[in-house]
């Protein structure tokens, strides 16, 4: 019992001060190796939470996306001279912002206090929904109860998630050029590598999926894993010949909501309620729009750490 | 505790140790290649060690498959980074350390 | 089986999430008919408001369980008078702003905007819908990130700046709320608004949650003085998108913001009522002097709504006469939706004919672009709250609960808010009457480019004729909690 | 109090400390950061709060509101990014106020 | 023995701890980036050793996850970043 509070206050205070270096280091690439060493700690907060689902995604979008995003985003920065702010460039601002630095934790602190009291002064225990959920996981068609809560009992909230994703990838095709050129070919060791995980990668993402309808995982962290192996084999030099105006590629984007909108449509018009599965198919439904949404997470993840349109091949032989 | 268990506690415990000496190594080594030899070694052993101190205890073989493909790919890992790193920071130009 | 069931019996509501969800997609995928798909699209919408409207009538308010689970453990849709005035105006603007779109945006613009602007058109439908909290923080995110997206559309640095401002204040606003929604969450162990309100009672939580909701949205509705990112976005954004933003996305946050206080929170508030009204008789006063300080057009539209976004604040400290109140903040809501929208719109054509906007250099206007000046004129008159629009019940309907309860201080600012509007607005008609020769690089300028802002200003004036239905549609479903029916 | 407490605060913990940073650095991908981890701590504070009551039952429905919360927050960063990196591209800074000193 | 896999977990994290000083000091960012992957791996062996602690075997699958894709980050740095900073003229 010892141990495990000592394990907690240690990974709490580690979350708070790396959340700090994340935040206030001088230098912006430290700040985002500690924001990566941020999001390996909350992974581990999770699991202390029981809550390996969302440690699993936390883990793969983390360790697979984000983190290569934030990275790629300060390279590009960088390019036009905009990585970093110093004090000579920011002027009168950044006085500005240092003298009203001294001032504004104070009201911060008090909001903090507040927040904190709030939390403290929540009446004992409420259960919450679990009842409702473990009483209704059966007609759920899986047994996982955070899938069965993600894709069945809250699954509008899912299929709007779905439209969340699209649409930053649309908004970003919409003010960004075609993508910046591949990188030269990769050194041999990174070819090798991309070439040994991405199908590994591939077989895990399957392995989370399938697993995912009776224990921890499902078409968000199998969906993260795909593009995680996207974001390998773009950073390997690796071309897709398919450009932005491809039907192909952009029927593979909207699967996902366009499965699950096209279920909600049809669970409309046979039942009058949109999404309701019947309880025998249940199953086979969800696991139909997990697959569909799985391959648009993925393609979509990739396509955002591609950081703009993908051209095709026409140009370049 | 049951001789396995002696077993299985010197493993994790020797693991706990290298992992102590790689963060000794990152933390007190000079410069890039000596803190990058020191990590990607002595981790990986350690990583090695708990593993195979798990694995004595391990309920069943599919555990111990999961737990050493873990290690296998840490330390794929591990081998390609630091070559690329290694790679990159020589063709910068930053000076090996010499005493 | 009574007559019209077959409208009744339909599930409007889901549809109106759906169909444009699926226009967007559609769009997307079939680039080369963007623009008549995502055209008949919002026509689709259209019906299915009305289909709503007419279920309504019929039967009162619309339940749909997502799921089928029902709340507590699925999703509720839910419609009352209140969400359908919201949808109406949504759809009225929606129809506007496509056909004007048709006109604006060139081919190649033109199969970005409509995927876009059909998502942001689903989340704002899927907003007034819902009554799950936590659903409403989705469809918030997701306004908010399709309203940024649009922004950008514009290119350039202001377009991009504004965008990136926009952005960061949204999702702060929507982060607030989340967090007041898990303190809501683990107080009364539901997401659902009408389970919340039967279980509601004050504590220090409770009040954490309010002031952490409260925030994030009066952030996203850009009261004063939270209104920072407001100018620059709006002003920045294409012609189409800012009467979108202006007209539409604020007012959806701040709907939800009435529906928490309604349902939620006024039961437990003391006090925060009159900083509200605080706070919007700042930003009418600030937000008209600075629109009356502008040189540019846009902005000047832009600071015009951050005075009258004031005015809808106004209504909290006065919810003692709750019917008058509330009637007049909904009376406000959708006709400066409907004016700010045509007057945006007004505005992107002189922009369009003339290639800038400095409101000095907008000469002889009224004899280039008759329609588009008669229509920002027409919008003025609502926005300057005189009879018989729109604009002017809402202000009425203030001043008369302002005086019922002598608040006089709430009946100067609405008076010299008035004032102000009636300023700039003629600020720039009067430049538009003037003959001044400046040669300008003139462009045509398309009837569906200049009607939709024509029909949208006589919209607004006509909203001022038809009170009584309008009165009568909002109390199905009693949003307002009280039964007395307006005089 | 018990652990889930402890991580409820350090969730306001997190939130708080994000929220300084938005407002007081003025590098846009400073702020971008400030909102994930100001999400991480309401994400943080809707489960933890969850097992207040010990160790008894796992609440499914926030941990499902969490995972969809990611989802929006690495589909907002991703936004947020491109747009500071076009802003940088165009005007050299990646900052709003930021005006070329030049 | 669940106290031993809980110490030893213990220990591993604090152990992390003292990594983030390289992270704080650089002085190059290889250091860094090369602290990171330390993270990496060890957040793998705790992992491990609370799956075995609390018997829950999901959490071997959020290390196999961490294992995979241990690289992609330290890749997109000496792919992405690293060129960037120098000679980037010749990658192009």
């Amino acid at each position: 019992m010892l141990l495990q509070s000592g394990f907690d206050v240690a990974l709490g205070l580690g979350l708070l001060w790396v959340a700090w270096q994340a935040l206030n280091s001088s230098d912006l690439f430290k700040a985002i190796v500690f924001f990566i060493a941020f999001g390996l700690l909350m992974a581990l907060a999770w699991v202390r939470m029981d809550a390996p689902d969302i440690a699993l995604a936390e883990a793969a979008i983390g360790a697979g996306v984000t983190g290569a995003l934030l990275l790629g985003a300060l390279a590009r920065l960088r390019a036009s001279n905009a990585g970093e702010t110093t004090m000579g460039q920011a002027g009168n601002g950044q006085r500005r912002f240092m003298a009203s630095r001294r001032l504004l934790w104070i009201p911060l602190l008090l909001m903090a206090a507040g927040l904190g009291y709030a939390v403290l002064s929540l009446p004992g225990y409420t259960p919450g929904l679990s009842a409702q959920v473990a009483a209704n996981l059966g007609a759920s068609g899986v047994s996982n109860p955070v899938t069965a809560v993600l894709l069945n009992f809250r699954g509008y909230d899912t299929l709007l998630e779905l439209v969340v994703l699209l649409l930053a990838l649309l908004g970003m095709w919409s003010m960004a050029g075609p993508a910046p050129p591949p990188s030269a070919e990769a050194a041999a060791v990174l070819d090798g590598l991309s070439r040994f995980l991405t199908p590994l990668v591939l077989l895990v993402a399957a392995y989370l999926l399938w697993v995912g309808t009776r224990a921890p995982g499902g078409a968000f962290q199998a969906g993260s894993l795909l593009g995680a192996a996207g974001v390998l084999l773009i950073l390997a030099g690796w071309r897709a010949n398919v450009a932005s105006t491809a039907l192909s590629l952009r029927l593979v984007l909207t699967a996902g909501p366009g499965v699950f909108v096209a279920v909600a449509a049809f669970s409309l018009l046979m039942s009058g309620q949109m999404l309701k599965y019947p309880p025998a198919y249940a199953g086979i439904l969800i696991l139909i729009i997990e697959i569909a949404a799985t391959l648009s997470i993925g393609l979509t993840l990739a396509g955002l750490f591609l950081g703009g349109r993908p051209r095709g091949e026409r140009k370049s032989p | 505790m049951t001789p396995t268990d002696w077993i299985a506690a010197l493993l994790l415990g020797m693991g706990g140790v290298f992992f102590l000496a790689g963060t000794l190594g990152l933390l007190r080594f000079p410069d890039v290649y000596t803190r990058l030899h020191a990590l990607t070694k002595a981790d990986n052993v350690g990583l090695g060690l708990i593993v195979l101190g798990l694995s004595v205890q391990a309920d069943s073989w599919v555990v111990v498959g999961k737990m050493l493909l873990i290690w296998a790919l840490v330390l794929l890992a591990g081998a390609s980074v630091a070559q690329l790193i290694a790679r990159s920071v020589l063709r910068r130009g930053i000076r090996l350390w010499r005493q | 089986m009574p007559a019209g069931s077959a409208v009744t019996g339909v599930s409007w509501g889901a549809l109106l999430v759906l169909l444009p969800l699926t226009g967007a997609m559609v769009c997307f995928l079939w680039t080369r008919a963007a623009r008549i798909l995502g055209l008949s699209t919002v026509i689709a919408v259209c019906l299915a408001v009305a289909g709503l409207g007419w279920q309504l009538l019929q039967e009162g308010v619309y339940h749909h369980a997502a799921g089928g689970w029902g709340a507590p453990l699925g999703i509720e849709l839910y419609a009352d008078g209140l969400s359908l005035l919201m949808l109406i105006a949504t759809a009225a603007v929606a129809l506007a702003v496509s056909i004007y779109s048709t006109g604006y945006f060139k081919r190649a613009r033109a199969i970005r905007f409509w995927p876009l602007w059909l998502i942001l058109l689903a989340a704002l439908n899927a907003l007034f819908l819902s009554a799950d909290i936590f659903n409403l923080y989705v469809t918030l995110e997701l306004v908010g990130l399709a309203a940024a997206a649009l922004t950008a559309l514009g290119g350039g640095a202001a377009a991009l700046r504004g965008a990136m401002r926009y952005l960061l204040a949204s999702l702060l606003g929507s982060l607030s709320y989340l967090l007041g929604v898990a303190l809501l969450y683990h107080s009364f162990g539901s997401v659902d608004i009408a389970m919340l309100a039967a279980r509601m009672e004050s504590s220090p939580t409770v009040w954490a949650a309010l002031g952490l909701m409260s925030a994030g949205l009066i952030m996203k509705t850009a009261l004063y003085p939270l209104h920072f990112w407001l100018p620059p976005a709006h002003s920045s954004a294409p012609a189409p998108v800012s009467a979108v933003l202006s007209g539409l996305v604020v007012k959806a946050s701040f709907y939800l913001l009435l529906r928490l206080w309604l349902e939620l929170f006024g039961s437990v508030s003391e006090g925060i009522d009159n900083m509200l009204g605080l706070l919007g008789s700042v930003a009418v006063l600030w937000g008209s002097v600075q629109a009356l300080r502008q040189t540019r057009l846009k902005l000047l539209v832009a600071y015009s709504t951050v005075a009258q976004l004031g005015y809808l604040f106004l209504a909290f400290p006065l919810a003692a006469s709750a019917m008058t109140a509330w009637n007049a903040a909904a009376y406000l809501v959708i006709s400066h939706a409907l004016a700010k929208a045509a007057m945006f719109l007004a505005a992107g054509n002189l922009m369009h004919f003339a290639g800038h906007d400095r409101i000095a250099d907008l000469d002889r206007m009224v004899q280039r672009l008759p329609l588009t000046v008669f229509a920002f004129a027409l919008a003025g008159v609502s926005i300057m709250g005189l009879p018989p629009s729109g604009g002017f019940i809402g202000k009425w309907l203030l001043l008369e609960a302002a005086l019922t309860q002598g608040r006089w201080d709430l009946v100067a600012v609405v008076i010299l808010g008035g004032l102000l509007a009636a300023g700039y607005v003629f600020k720039v008609l009067g430049s538009a009457f003037t003959q001044a020769a400046v040669p300008q690089r003139a462009r045509r300028v398309p009837a569906s480019m200049e009607w939709p802002a024509l029909l949208l200003a006589c919209a607004a004036i006509v909203l001022g004729l038809v009170t009584l239905p309008v009165f009568s549609l909002v109390t199905i479903g009693d949003a307002f909690g009280v039964d007395e029916v307006v005089p | 109090m018990n652990a889930a407490v402890l991580y409820a605060l350090v969730g306001v913990g997190l939130y708080s400390l994000g929220l300084y940073a938005l407002i007081v650095h003025a590098h846009l991908v400073r702020k971008i950061l400030a909102i994930n981890v100001m999400g991480s701590g309401v994400f943080l504070v809707l489960v933890a709060l969850a097992r207040r009551g010990g160790e008894a039952g796992t609440d499914a429905v926030p941990q499902a509101m969490v995972i969809t919360g990611i989802v929006v927050a690495v589909s907002a960063t991703a936004l947020a990014l491109i747009l500071v990196v076009k802003l940088a591209a165009e005007t050299g800074y990646a900052t709003l106020s930021g005006n070329r000193q030049e | 023995m669940q106290q031993l896999y809980l110490a030893l977990a213990m220990f591993l994290l604090l152990n992390l701890g003292a990594g983030l000083w390289r992270v704080l000091r650089g002085p190059t960012a290889a250091d860094r980036m090369l602290a990171a992957q330390l993270f990496g791996t060890t957040a793998v062996a705790v992992l491990l050793l609370l799956a075995q602690a609390f018997g829950e075997a999901a959490l071997r699958d959020v290390a196999l996850v961490f294992a995979l894709l241990a690289p992609v980050t330290a890749v997109a740095f000496v792919r992405r970043l690293w060129p960037e900073q120098g000679n980037s003229r010749d990658t192009d």
